[in-house]
C-alpha cells in the first residue's frame, strides 16, 4: 500500500496499463507538450500525444483508433467538455460494434474531472454521470476513493468497451491507500463503505464522504446507516443495493446532480421496482436544487446537498 | 499500384467493379417495387459516384482500411465482400454482414478492411483519422480511405480533424465525394467556398494541408489524383483532401416515411424540387459506367460482346445476391441483445 | 377543429406564431431552397433559412438570436442531430440567462423528431427526451396528438426560455382534431387519456398509443388504466400524476427508451418518493431493451415495448 | 468612427481605456494575495491584449453587441460597464454586475452592449453569428463583435459559424486574440497553419472570407484593420476574420485546485514550462500599455505629467473598485434559484 492522492492514482493505473500493454495511447489537449512529461518521456510520441481543443475529433479519433485495434485514452479535463462532442460519446463509440454485428470492439477510455463545485461556476460544475448511464455499450466509472481511481481506471483500459471514467475534481488531492504493483478493481461491484442496518445510503464521487459524514452523525443518535458507493453506475451492481434494502427497508440517495439530471432518481426506480415488498419508507432522494450551479460561495453551497441535509432526510426516512 | 496509369486489366477491373456497384444498386432499388416492405428504413446510392469510389480504391492494399458513409454500399463491394451477404443486410436477414443489426447505414466489412461507417454526417471523419494514427504507428506504409459527402465539409468534425490529420502527417487519403446536393440543397445554398465559386478543395488551405478537385466521373482522373495522395501518405508526408465531382443520379434517398407507406425512389431533387431537368439530364448523358465502357471498346481493351458478357455475369452475379438475401431467415430476436458490449 | 396531421398540426403551430410575431425566425437544413417553400414565401428571407449540415453553429447561432431578441425556431429533423451540438443545448442555451443574473433571455425551439423505430436502426431512433429533461433552464415538450403538436408547438415558441420540442416520427401521419385558429396548449399540464381507477399508466409520445390500446385490452378483463400523457417532461406535471396514484395505488411507467436512459425511471423516483403511502404494488416500468436499437425488423419490434408487454405489467402491477 | 485614424482625444481615450483595463486586472490579481479565498473558480486576464481590444472597440456604436469568452474582463470596461459592478461579481457578491451567478467567467452587461460570453471554448461564435443575424434583419448599420483565443479556431463551432455568416454576409466581425497559447500548449504545436509557418487568419479562405493579420500591440493598427471589417459589416458585405496578435502576459489564469489550497497566478507557462524567459521578457518589453503611453507622450499628445495622473486616477478608480466588492454583501441564498427561467 501506498498513500497517494486521488489523481496520483489515476495516473498510476494509466501507468500500469501502459507498462503492460503497448496498445494503449494517452492523449488531449494541454499534456505531453514538452519532452520531460512524465507519459511522453515513459511511452513516446507514438503513444502519448497533445491535441487541439478539438474534442469532436479527439474523441473520433479514439474511436477510430480502438476500431484499429489501439486502446486510446482520452484526456478531456471536465466532463462539460464532451458535449461538445456527444455525438461521438453517446451514438458512435458504444454503437459502432452493434452495429457492424460484433466485428468491431471499441476499448477507449473518456477520462473527465466533474462536479468541481468551488466557484467554477454554471458550465464547469456539472455531475453528468446520468447522461451517459443509459447509453447501451458504454459503461460508466465513477471513483470515490484513490485506490478506486487506480483500480477503476485499469479496469476501464482493460475492458473492450468504451468507458467513460468520471472522476471529481474535488476529490484531485485526497490521499488514500493505493495497492501497489498490478491492482484493478472490477466494474459492477459495488463497495460498502459503511456497514449499517437501518438505512441504505447511497452516494457516488465526493458526496460518498458527506454521506459518511452523515452517517457519523447519525450513529451518535443511534441510526446505523449502511452507505453503498456503486463505484460503476454502469454496469450497476443492483444486487448489493438491494441486499441492503432488504435489511434495511429504508433509502436515501445521494446527489449532486439535479433531480431528474441525477444517478440517484434512476437508481431509485429500480429500487422502488424490485424491492416494494422490502420498503418501509418512501425511496428519498438528496440531490442538488434544480438550477444551473451559481458562482458565489453561500450559493453554491445552498444548492449542493450537503451533510445537514442528508443526516435530515435520513431521519425523514426513518420517521 | 503507383502513379502510373493502370493497365488494360485493371481498367476492365474498374469497369467490372463498377458495374457491379451500379447493378447492386439496381437490385436494391428495384426492392422497393418488387417486393415491398423488404427494405425498411434509409437507402442511400452510390449511382455515379461509381468511377471515383473504384478510381480511389484501386489504390487500395491488404492492411489499408476503408472508412465511409450511410451511402456505403459501393465500397465493400470494391474491396471484396460478398454482395449476397450485403443484400442480405439491407433486408435484415440473419445471414447480413452484420448479421441484419445494422443495415444499408451501417455496413461494415472488416475482413475486407471496410471498417465502419456513420450515419451521421461528419462523425466517420475522425474514425478515419484514428485508424490512420494506428497505420502511422505500424510503420508498414498502410493508408485509410475516408469518403464522405460535400455537406460534411460543413460540420466541425471535418475541420477538426484535417488540422490534426495535416498536423500529426497522419496517412489518410479524405475523399470528399460532391456530388452538388446536401439531399434538397444544392452546395451552393449552403457553402461560403461553392456560393463564392471557389472549389470546396480550398478548405485544405485552412490546414496546410493539399486540396485537389478531380473530375470523379473519370476513373483515370481519379486514379491519378488519388494515387499521388495515396502515395504521399504512405510516404510518411501526410494527408491529402480530395474534392471528386460526381452527380448522384437517384434521389438522396428513398422516401422518408413511417411504416404503412410504400418506400420507393422519388425523382431526383434536381427535377422535383428545383425543376432543373436539363442538369439532371446532362448529369444522365455523363453517366460514368457506359461512359467508360464505351472508352474501353473505344480503346479496344473489350469488345462489345466481352462487355456486354461482363454486363450479363454481374447481372447474374447481383440476382444470386437478391435470391440468397431473400432466402436468408430473419435473425433470432436473442441476436438483438448482443454485441452491446464486447 | 379541423381533421389532419400531426406534421400538418406542428406546421400550423410554427405559422400561428410566426403570422402573429415578426421577430418569430425558423430555419434549418433542407427547408427553404426555393422560392416557393411555404414558411419562405410567407414570411421571406430575413425570417426563414436554408442552413448548412452545422448543428453546433445552427443552434448557437438561435442562442445569438435569441439574446438579441428574436425567437428562433430550429428544425432539427432527428433528435439525435442535436448530439454534436450538445453543448449548446444543455450548457449553453439554458446558462445564459442564469449566469447573467437574468439580464438576457433565451427563447428558441429545438424542433426535433425522435423514436424513428422503423428500420432507422442504431443511429437514428433514439429516444432521447431524458437527455434534456434534468437541465435546469430547458423545458422539453413531448406532444402525442395533433392537437397537442400545434398548442405545445405554439406554446414553445412564446415561452421565454429555450425549449426541445420533439415530435415522435413515428406520429407524423396521424390524423387527429386540431383547433382552428389561436390555439395554445399550456406547459406543465398533463392529459389524461382515459379515465380508470385500477392502475395509473404513464406513456409520451407514440407510448401512448400503445398504453391505451393495452387499457382497452385490460378492460376486457375488467381492469380499467387510467392513461396519462405528460406532454411536457420539463415542467413535469406531477401533480396530477400523483392525484392519479391517489386514486389507483398502482402505476406503471412505458418508455420507448432504455431504462436508464428513460423519462419513466425519473417519473418513477418521484412518484416512489411521494406517494410511498398511496403505493399498493411496486411502479412497474417497460421500458425498451438496453440495447442499441437494431435493424432488423422482428429485432426492432423486439426490443421495443408494445402492447402485450404493457398489458402484461399492469397484470403483474395487480397481482 | 471611419478609416481616419484616430484624433488626439480618441488616442487618449485608448490609452485611458488600456490602463483601466491593465489596472483593473492587477487589482483582480492582487486580491489573491491581499484577500486570499475571495476569488474563487477561474479567472483569466486580458494582460497583454488591451490595445487589440481598445483598439477594435474603438468602433463600437451604440446598438453594437460583444460576445466573448471566459477571458472578458477587458471588453464591459472599455464598453463603460461600472469597474465596482465587475468586481463585485468577480467577488461573487450582490452588487455584481451578474448578482455573484456568473463570476469573472461570465460577465455579461447587455446595457454595455456586452451581450454575453461563454466558458466553453468556441461556444460563443455562433452566438456572435446569431446576434449577427438579428442586427442584419435589423438594417441599421449595426455589427457584432467576436472576441476568442487562436485555441478556439480548432473547436468545429468556428468553422461551421464562419461558413454561415460568410454566405449570408452577416454583419460580424471576428477578432482572433492570437496570444501565441492555449494554455500550455503553443499554437505551433496544435494548428497546422502555424506548424507550417502560416498566419491563421488563413483560416478565412476556407469560407471565402477576408482574413488579415494585425500587430494587436499596436492599437492603431488594430484600429485600422477592425475598422475596415467594421465598414464591410456595416455596409452589407459581410464577415472578417482578424487575426490579432498579442502575447498573454499573465499566465493562462490562476491555477486549478479544489478549496483549500490558496489559489494565485503562477508564472507564464513560457518561463514555468518550456523554460523560455527570453520569449516571456521579449513580450515585456513590448508591453502595450506603457509603449502606447510612450508613443502619446512621445508625440506630445500628453505630457507625462498628464499620463501620471491618468494613471492615477485610473488606479483611484480601481480601488474603489475593490472596496466597493469587498464591502457587498453576498447575495441572499434564494436568488440562487432564480433566473434559471424568464
Ligand atoms: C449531424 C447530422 N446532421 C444531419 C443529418 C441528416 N443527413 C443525412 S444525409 C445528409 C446529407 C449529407 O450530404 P453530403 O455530405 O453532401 O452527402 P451525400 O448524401 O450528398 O452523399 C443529411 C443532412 C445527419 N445524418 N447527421
Ligand atoms: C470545448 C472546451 N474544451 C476545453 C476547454 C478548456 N479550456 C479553457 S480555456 C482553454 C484555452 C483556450 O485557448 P485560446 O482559445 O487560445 O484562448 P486563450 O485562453 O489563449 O485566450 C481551454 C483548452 C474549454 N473551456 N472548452
Ligand atoms: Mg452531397
Ligand atoms: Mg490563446
Amino acid at each position: 500500500m501506498a498513500q497517494m492522492p486521488y489523481i496520483a492514482a489515476i495516473d498510476a493505473g494509466i501507468h500500469q496499463e501502459m507498462r503492460r500493454d503497448p496498445a494503449v495511447l494517452y492523449f488531449g489537449q494541454n499534456l505531453a507538450t514538452t519532452e520531460n512529461h512524465e507519459f511522453l518521456a515513459a511511452y513516446g510520441a507514438d503513444r502519448v500525444r497533445v491535441t487541439p481543443i478539438s474534442e469532436t475529433a479527439e474523441i473520433g479519433i479514439a474511436v477510430g483508433a480502438a476500431m484499429a485495434g489501439l486502446r486510446p485514452v482520452v484526456e478531456l479535463y471536465m466532463a462539460e467538455f464532451m458535449l461538445v462532442a456527444m455525438d461521438q460519446v453517446i451514438n458512435e463509440a458504444p454503437r459502432m460494434r452493434y452495429m457492424s454485428g460484433g466485428q468491431v470492439k471499441v476499448p477507449l477510455v473518456l477520462k473527465a474531472g466533474y462536479g468541481f463545485a468551488c466557484g467554477w461556476a454554471g458550465q464547469h460544475t456539472g455531475s453528468l454521470a446520468a447522461l451517459f448511464m443509459g447509453v447501451p455499450g458504454l459503461k460508466v466509472a465513477v471513483p470515490a476513493t484513490a485506490a478506486d481511481a487506480k483500480g477503476l481506471m485499469a479496469t476501464a483500459i482493460r475492458d473492450d468497451n468504451p468507458v467513460v471514467f468520471l472522476h471529481h475534481y474535488l476529490l484531485t488531492l485526497e490521499q488514500g491507500e493505493v495497492p501497489e504493483g498490478e491492482y484493478l478493481v472490477p466494474f459492477g461491484k459495488a463497495e460498502v463503505r459503511r456497514r449499517g442496518s437501518d438505512v441504505t445510503l447511497v452516494a457516488t464521487g465526493w458526496m460518498v464522504s458527506r454521506a459518511l459524514a452523515a452517517a457519523e452523525q447519525l450513529a451518535a443518535e443511534g441510526i446505523e446507516a449502511e452507505v453503498i458507493d456503486p463505484r460503476t453506475v454502469a454496469p450497476l451492481d443492483l444486487e448489493t443495493l438491494l441486499t441492503s434494502v432488504d435489511k434495511t427497508g429504508r433509502v436515501v440517495l445521494v446527489d449532486q446532480a439535479p433531480r431528474h439530471a441525477s444517478v440517484s432518481a434512476l437508481i431509485a426506480a429500480d429500487i422502488a421496482e424490485h424491492r416494494f415488498k422490502a420498503l418501509r419508507a418512501p425511496i428519498v432522494q438528496v440531490t442538488a436544487a434544480d438550477t444551473t450551479v451559481p458562482y458565489s460561495e453561500p450559493l453554491e453551497a445552498h444548492v449542493i446537498p450537503d451533510t445537514a441535509r442528508i443526516a435530515a432526510a435520513v431521519r425523514q426516512a426513518l420517521r | 499500384m503507383s502513379l502510373q496509369p493502370p493497365d488494360a486489366a485493371q481498367r476492365i477491373w474498374m469497369l467490372t467493379q463498377m458495374l457491379r456497384i451500379r447493378t447492386f444498386e439496381e437490385r436494391v432499388k428495384r426492392t422497393f417495387t418488387d417486393h415491398p416492405g423488404v427494405i425498411r428504413g434509409h437507402t442511400h446510392l452510390a449511382d455515379g459516384a461509381e468511377a471515383s469510389i473504384v478510381g480511389a480504391l484501386s489504390h487500395f492494399r491488404a492492411g489499408d482500411a476503408v472508412l465511409a458513409t450511410y451511402r456505403c454500399h459501393g465500397y465493400p463491394l470494391t474491396l471484396g465482400s460478398d454482395p449476397g451477404a450485403m443484400m442480405a443486410e439491407i433486408y435484415g436477414r440473419a445471414d447480413g454482414l452484420c448479421k441484419g443489426l445494422g443495415g444499408s447505414m451501417h455496413l461494415t466489412d472488416v475482413r475486407h478492411g471496410f471498417l465502419g461507417t456513420s450515419g451521421i454526417v461528419g462523425a466517420g471523419i475522425p474514425h478515419a483519422a484514428g485508424a490512420a494514427w494506428a497505420a502511422q504507428i505500424r510503420r508498414r506504409g498502410e493508408v485509410v480511405f475516408s469518403f464522405f459527402g460535400d455537406g460534411a465539409s460543413k460540420q466541425g468534425a471535418f475541420h477538426e480533424t484535417l488540422n490534426i490529420a495535416s498536423l500529426w502527417k497522419l496517412p489518410v487519403v479524405f475523399v470528399m465525394e460532391n456530388n452538388g446536393y446536401n439531399v434538397v440543397t444544392t452546395t451552393s445554398q449552403e457553402d461560403a467556398s461553392a456560393a463564392a465559386g471557389e472549389p470546396l478543395a480550398v478548405k485544405a488551405r485552412a490546414h496546410a494541408m493539399p486540396g485537389v478537385t478531380v473530375d470523379g466521373t473519370d476513373p483515370l482522373a481519379v486514379h491519378a489524383v488519388v494515387g499521388e495522395a495515396v502515395e504521399r501518405a504512405r510516404a510518411g508526408r501526410g494527408p491529402t483532401l480530395v474534392e471528386s465531382k460526381v452527380y448522384r443520379l437517384s434521389a438522396h434517398g428513398n422516401i422518408i416515411a413511417p411504416p404503412g407507406v410504400p418506400l420507393h425512389y422519388p425523382e431526383h431533387e434536381a427535377i422535383a424540387v428545383f425543376g432543373k431537368r436539363a442538369e439532371y439530364e446532362a448529369a444522365l448523358r455523363g453517366d460514368p459506367v457506359p461512359r467508360w465502357r464505351g472508352v474501353l471498346v473505344q480503346n479496344g481493351m473489350l469488345t462489345p460482346a466481352g462487355a456486354d458478357e461482363l454486363t450479363a455475369r454481374v447481372l447474374e452475379e447481383m440476382e444470386r445476391a437478391v435470391s440468397f438475401a431473400l432466402a436468408s431467415p430473419f435473425p433470432d430476436t436473442a441476436c438483438a441483445l448482443q454485441y452491446n458490449y464486447a
